[in-house]
């Protein structure tokens, strides 16, 4: 199992159609084919195609998830009669989108209008590529995968301001403001909860601080980072309780008010995208990735596919967290947030960037993993 | 007489539970909804089907017993052509003036049958036409499905209402009781010339003319020139449509009470 | 960002109706507004003076369409006095029922909106659910959701349906219990008083000089309630305590309009209890026949006037949901009003806009909006 | 007159939901079973599109109706509130009747809109920002005439400022009657409207 | 409060302009007053009797003159009282409330726009209802409604 990894998959489906397709031709153009360059440029693209379809399906899952969630939250049923229990209704709404009028504003800055949201869309794909999803997926450990992701992460507010500046409407305006000013707020907090999570782990790499948690999830010991990174993550995926930039109710539609077509589509399918980042990343850093405790009867982990399977369960539990807290509370005000941010997020942070130091030190961290290490 | 109460807030508690309480009242929710959230699947389920009744309850938010709720509902119109009486009193009494009277065949040539002919683009359904109507021959069904792709199929026709009539859909079961001291037509009988009028357009045929005496002639008075035929108007069969006084040309039928 | 002009409306969804709110804001700060109304103008005073007495009840439940009832309340309560007609006792508890589940339907509808501008969904969802049973009781004696068309000059259109008052009381022992999830959501929630507090204050003293009325100037802790200063219909035999607050801000108006939902609750049982007690008529015996209740027509034009029926002005002043509601009737003699003038709740509150916006930030204004409970169709008649 | 004699709705279009369905369904039907009317329509067409991409391919036969069938099934009315209906408007996306269910979102751009639900009295003094909203919309979009002010006036159409019907401002595909429709005729009004884009194969 | 009590409080301090008090079903009773004398009677009746709320302005077009009323609510009587003035139907002026009561100003823009009474110094007197320009003032007898017209009807450009 360990050694079949996504990429190992799209390389030997290149290099066996490639194979194939080689032995037709005589001598010299097959040994070109045959060049491990080109397998491996191909590979990479097989890969990435992969992924693509890998985000997307999991994407529209996702919002299909979140629908069928928000509507039972709601004491209703949520989307139900195109596709079995709804399931196509998002296919339904992005080949609308697709085929849908892209109305450019006679005042919009074209380039800014239109590469807003297509470098939003490129920069949350990115970041799903970054991410182990489970012990096979990713193609070689980086060894500083969490910063590249928290790095690409926080792109987004740049270009939500690119694309609210250049489509000339004032209430996007004021939306990109409010995401930009809101970006103040949260990085730092989050970016100390996930110092904690580094001090314990020892690494920046995700499939080691994963595998590091296979005594002890990280939720035990760090629950006050893992607090302010939820919190984080909130603010950063624009979900209420911090969706300033989009508050339906006072900027009719935020920064993406003048979007439409296969514009909004991409903004839509990002956000969702970050949403999914998102979640994946707190069940990276705090809930153990794919592994399960040792508790758990082999017959759960052993079946093919059960890392990944397992990881996306959590990630959906965790999204579905995320549903539950927009379903029960209010929006906030920029200032309040700001408030939150630097008063009691940034505080909170630090303090448990202190506690995980002195779990570290001191060498109490074994007293949260209750059972002995599978790998033992 | 009541006073007055301060309405207040609740003494601060644990600011933790200030985020908890809202989430624990929406999972609340949640479970309860995932038994059976309060949807009705509508086109599948119909909140006015008769196999509703009684057997849903207020408790889980569902509707309450919905059949009983649909018994007076006022939507689309049923008319029995059959027993409709050509009297206009819907046609008057609707404030959208909404309403035509249209022929329909069956009438005889001199007194063409009319009945209501109703425009729902301009309808408002407020019963007005169903309450006036003194046969119970139009009344209001619980069809309430009128979406349409050109205007004109708004309008139905008397034989189109009568098509609802027909498909035995529940109908509003308020006839509205008359009044006690209801008016009566009453006639001023010196202006009266015994035209006939009055009588041969009266929808429920409840005025007879009856003959009064000629007056002898005194000498050098002329006697006006008429019929000398009054109308008599029985009273419990009149209708109150008021069409005798719209059609008297000299005004001399009004309404009144009878001593 | 420098001073700029947006407007928010007419199609916004803070506005939950029609009209505009020109907002000039300097960054997030408002620095002025300037409310501009007349959007869902539809003449209504002025199609009314071609219309017989019973027929601009038609009219009345389209002027305000959350509460409906209300205002066909107080224009019949204007009209029976133009007409010189008293209508039964039975008929006024009637009235006096519809006007309290008006209420709880429009204050429930209220909530669902207001939260929603708060950014929360699911509070809509419950309140609409919970409202729709207010409907159904509705639907089942006037037979519409919504435009109702009950009442008449002289009484009421029909009596109620058997069993109702059992149904009523399920319905009112199911909305209580939710009540207290309404606070649950929102006064036990952080963010709702965070974002609420201290937010829209208006004091009494503007709230007077201003004309405002109603749930708002009961928040700033004037106990001013027309059902107990000045009662109409059957409200001086009914047990109830007026609702106030003194916070003058959004929370403040929050906690009057949930107090009066429990007070409407306790008014309604009152009102149960009777009917069940006191069969009668609905309608008054002594009606001109013009105005009895099957018969909307008169035979023809001049028929009051041949009559001699007497002159008159009647004046109403009701407590509507939203405010103090008042209404002008002028019969001259004839089938139709001279003149009918309907005095908005609303189209004062939203006078005052100027008062209780500057100030505050861009994102207020959808709670402080919300609070003021905004029914455009009565403002713009 | 194109129809004379009104069938009841339910056999005559019950939408894209199958004409086999009976006036009313049970108190509750079960999730399966609503899925199982619905598949006796959905398979039979699937099977259809499947074939003929097997036989032909092309875009008429495959590509259109796929974009069809997304076009129908999501539609995402304008968030706007004009009257009275706007207020059942709301209803119909209350619990009881969630409009979610067949995709209809609300969205408040006019940018993200295909359908505009015009609910209520549309006076001369909103025309202008009615045709503007209209415009706004991306291609392809219908317009909904909710209720009789939208469609002709209504009881207002006498006044000095109402418009007589909003058909006079832009085209209207489906008009609902009603003052107010109740929710349910709401909904069938939108999948009235899903059945005329079928139909018209946009 | 009776009429005689509304007419004892403003005869001594507006008498000149007071032209009678009558019962009025409901409130207190009306005045009548000339217009000549608004200001002073709005401040009587604001000051001197109380009634400190103004809920409503509205004008009545009797065709051969023009009648506006006010309706007025005082807190410690909690009764209404009515307010009115006739003015000429050829010069149907009369001196803004605004002034003393804020709560009028969008009363008398409604009033100016629908019955066509002009308020003098009023600080804001622009159409409320109608969109600017509207030439008619609609709540005039003289101002007749009608079914609609036939208007070009859209349709899709297929």
């Amino acid at each position: 199992m360990s050694n079949l990894t996504l990429f190992s998959v799209s390389d030997l489906l290149v290099t066996v159609l490639l194979t194939a397709i080689a032995s037709i031709f005589p001598e010299p153009i097959r040994g070109w084919l045959t060049n491990p360059d080109l397998l491996l440029g191909l590979a990479c693209l097989v890969f990435g195609a992969l992924l693509l379809a890998a985000s997307m399906l999991n994407t529209i899952l996702l919002i299909w998830w979140e629908r069928k969630l928000l509507g039972r939250f709601m004491d209703r049923r949520g989307a139900m009669h195109v596709g079995f229990a709804g399931l196509l209704q998002n296919f339904a709404d992005g080949f609308k989108l697709f085929k849908k009028d892209t109305v450019q504003p006679r005042e919009a800055d074209a380039l800014g209008f239109y590469a807003g949201p297509t470098i939003y869309m490129v920069t949350s794909l990115v970041l799903f590529g970054i991410l182990p999803i489970s012990s096979g997926w990713n193609s070689g450990a980086l060894p500083l995968t969490l910063l590249l992701a928290l790095a690409v992460f926080s792109f987004a507010p740049l270009f939500i301001f690119v694309s609210a500046w250049s489509s000339n409407n004032k209430y996007s305006l004021m939306g990109g403001m409010r995401s930009a000013a809101q970006m103040i707020a949260y990085e730092v907090p989050l970016l100390l909860a996930v110092v904690a999570v580094v001090i314990v782990a020892g690494s920046f790499d995700l499939t080691t601080i994963v595998y590091e948690q296979q005594n002890y999830w990280f939720w035990g010991p760090l629950f006050l980072a893992l607090l302010v990174f939820v919190a984080g993550m909130l603010a950063e995926m624009e979900r209420i309780p911090f969706d300033l930039p989009e508050a339906e109710a006072e900027l009719v539609e935020g920064w993406n008010t003048e979007y439409g077509g296969m514009l909004f589509a991409f903004f839509m399918l990002a956000d969702y995208l970050r949403a999914l980042v998102g979640s994946i990343l707190v069940v990276l850093l705090f809930l153990g990735g794919w592994t399960l405790p040792t508790w758990v009867p082999a017959a759960f982990t052993s079946f093919p596919l059960a890392g990944i399977f397992w990881f996306m369960v959590k990630t959906y539990l965790v999204f579905g967290l995320f549903v539950w807290i927009r379903a029960s509370l209010p929006r906030v005000r920029t200032d309040q947030l700001l408030r939150v941010g630097w008063n009691r997020m940034i505080p909170l942070s630090l303090l448990s960037v202190f506690l995980a130091a002195v779990l570290v030190t001191a060498k109490c961290l074994p007293v949260f993993g209750c059972v002995p290490s599978p790998g033992g | 007489m009541g006073g007055a109460v301060e309405a207040k807030e609740k003494p601060n508690e644990n600011p933790i539970l200030w985020v908890a309480r809202p989430m624990a009242t929406a999972a609340k929710q949640f479970a309860k909804s995932l038994v059976r959230p309060s949807t009705i699947v509508y086109p599948f389920e119909r909140l006015e089907d008769p196999k509703f009744r009684g057997k849903v309850a207020v408790e889980s938010g569902r509707p309450i017993g919905v059949g009983e709720v649909w018994d007076n509902y006022r939507g689309v119109h049923a008319l029995n052509i059959a027993t409709c009486i050509s009297c206009n009193l819907c046609a008057f009494s609707c404030p959208d003036l909404c309403i035509d009277m249209v022929t329909v065949p069956g009438g005889d040539p001199k007194h063409p049958k009319k009945c209501p002919q109703i425009d729902y683009g301009k309808c408002s359904y407020c019963g007005f036409c169903s309450d006036a109507c003194p046969e119970g021959c139009l009344t209001m069904t619980t069809r309430y499905e009128l979406s349409v792709t050109k205007r004109a199929d708004m309008v139905y026709s008397p034989e189109r209402l009568h098509e609802v009539f027909r498909s035995k859909l529940p109908m509003n079961p308020i006839r509205l009781a008359r009044p006690e001291n209801e008016d009566a037509i009453l006639l001023d009988p010196p202006l009266c010339i015994g035209c006939n009028a009055c009588a041969r357009d009266c929808p429920t045929q409840c005025i007879t003319m009856l003959d009064v005496p000629k007056p002898d002639a005194k000498p050098g008075e002329k006697l006006p020139k008429r019929i000398w035929k009054e109308p008599v108007v029985n009273d419990s069969d009149c209708v109150r449509c008021g069409t005798c006084i719209s059609v008297c040309p000299k005004e001399c039928l009004f309404w009144g009470t009878r001593k | 960002m420098s001073e700029m002009w947006i407007n928010m409306g007419p199609q916004h969804p803070m506005t939950h109706g029609l009209w505009n709110l020109r907002v000039k804001i300097e960054g997030e700060l408002i620095l002025d507004v300037d409310p501009e109304m007349g959007y869902l103008h539809r003449g209504i005073e002025k199609i009314s003076e071609d219309r017989h007495y019973n027929e601009v009840i038609t009219l009345m439940d389209r002027t305000c369409y959350v509460a409906g009832l209300a205002w066909e309340h107080l224009y019949i309560l204007a009209a029976e006095d133009a007409l010189h007609i008293t209508p039964p006792e039975r008929a006024e508890y009637l009235r006096t029922m519809c006007d309290e589940f008006q209420r709880v339907g429009s204050h429930i509808m209220w909530y669902a909106a207001f939260v929603q501008d708060l950014g929360l969904m699911s509070p809509f969802l419950y309140g609409m659910r919970d409202r729709d049973l207010v409907l159904d009781l509705f639907q089942s004696y006037t037979g519409a959701r919504m435009t109702y068309e009950y009442m008449r000059v002289g009484g009421v259109r029909s009596d109620l349906p058997l069993g109702f008052t059992d149904r009523a009381r399920r319905v009112l022992d199911w909305l209580t219990a939710r009540f207290v999830e309404y606070d649950q959501l929102c006064l036990g929630s952080a963010i709702f008083r965070k974002r609420c507090d201290g937010l829209g204050v208006l004091k009494a003293t503007d709230c007077v000089e201003h004309g405002v009325t109603g749930p708002m100037l009961r928040s700033a802790g004037m106990k001013r309630d027309l059902r107990r200063d000045r009662p109409y219909a059957v409200y001086d035999q009914l047990d109830f305590d007026v609702a106030v607050a003194d916070g003058a801000d959004v929370t403040a108006r929050y906690l009057v309009r949930m107090e009066e939902l429990r007070q409407s609750v306790r008014m309604l049982r009152q009102i149960l209890d009777w009917l069940d007690r006191h069969p009668g008529p609905a309608m008054a015996e002594e009606l001109p026949r013009w105005l009895g209740a099957p018969y909307a027509p008169v035979g023809k034009e001049g028929y009051l006037l041949k009559r001699n029926y007497p002159k008159g002005v009647g004046f109403s002043s009701v407590e509507e949901p939203h405010g103090e509601a008042q209404a002008y009737v002028v019969n001259e003699g004839t089938e139709h009003p001279y003149r009918v003038k309907f005095r908005s709740p609303v189209f004062a509150n939203i006078s005052a806009a100027r008062q209780y916006l500057v100030g505050y930030h861009v994102a207020d204004i959808p709670p402080i909006m919300g609070s003021v409970d905004v029914c455009v169709g009565e403002v713009d008649r | 007159m194109t129809s004379p004699v009104p069938v009841p709705r339910a056999a005559a279009a019950a939408g894209p939901l199958g004409a086999a369905l009976p006036m009313a369904g049970e108190p509750a039907v079960p999730f399966l079973e609503i899925e199982a009317i619905r598949s006796k329509e959905f398979l039979p067409a699937a099977k259809e599109a499947l074939s003929s991409l097997i036989a032909e391919g092309g875009q008429t036969k495959v590509i259109d109706p796929v974009f069809n069938w997304a076009g129908r099934n999501s539609l995402f009315p304008l968030h706007w509130g004009l009257a009275c209906c706007a207020i059942e408007f709301a209803a119909a996306f209350g619990a009881r009747w969630d409009a979610e269910r067949f995709g209809v979102v609300p969205r408040s751009s006019p940018r993200q809109c295909d359908l505009m639900i015009v609910n209520g009295t549309v006076t001369w003094k909103v025309a202008h920002k009615l045709i503007t909203l209209y415009e706004q919309m991306p291609e392809p979009k219908w317009v909904i005439a909710m209720g009789n002010c939208a469609t002709g006036g209504g009881p207002f159409r006498t006044a000095y400022s109402v418009v007589p019907g909003v058909d006079k401002l832009v085209p209207v595909d489906v008009y609902i009657a009603g003052c107010p429709p109740r929710p349910e005729a709401m909904l069938d009004g939108i999948l009235r409207l899903e059945d005329l884009i079928r139909e018209r194969k946009e | 409060m009776q009429p005689a009590d509304l007419e004892a409080a403003l005869r001594p301090s507006v008498g000149a302009h007071l032209l009678g008090t009558e019962p009025f079903e409901g409130t207190a009773g009306r005045v009548r007053f000339a217009r000549e004398g608004a200001l002073d009677v709005f401040r009587a009746v604001k000051d001197r009797l109380g009634f400190r709320h103004l809920s409503m302005v509205g004008g009545i077009d009797w065709v051969d003159h023009r009648e506006v009323f006010y309706v007025v609510w005082s807190d410690d009587a909690r009764q209404y009282a009515l307010l009115s003035t006739d003015l000429p139907a050829a010069d149907p002026h009369v001196e803004t409330a605004s002034s003393v009561w804020p709560s009028a100003n969008w009363h008398e823009r409604e009033t100016w726009e629908l019955v066509d009474i002009q308020f003098d110094h009023h600080p804001d007197l622009r159409h409320l209802l109608m969109p600017d320009g509207y030439a008619f003032h609609p709540l005039l007898r003289s101002f007749k409604i009608h079914e609609p017209e036939d208007l070009e009807v859209k349709s899709r450009h297929v």
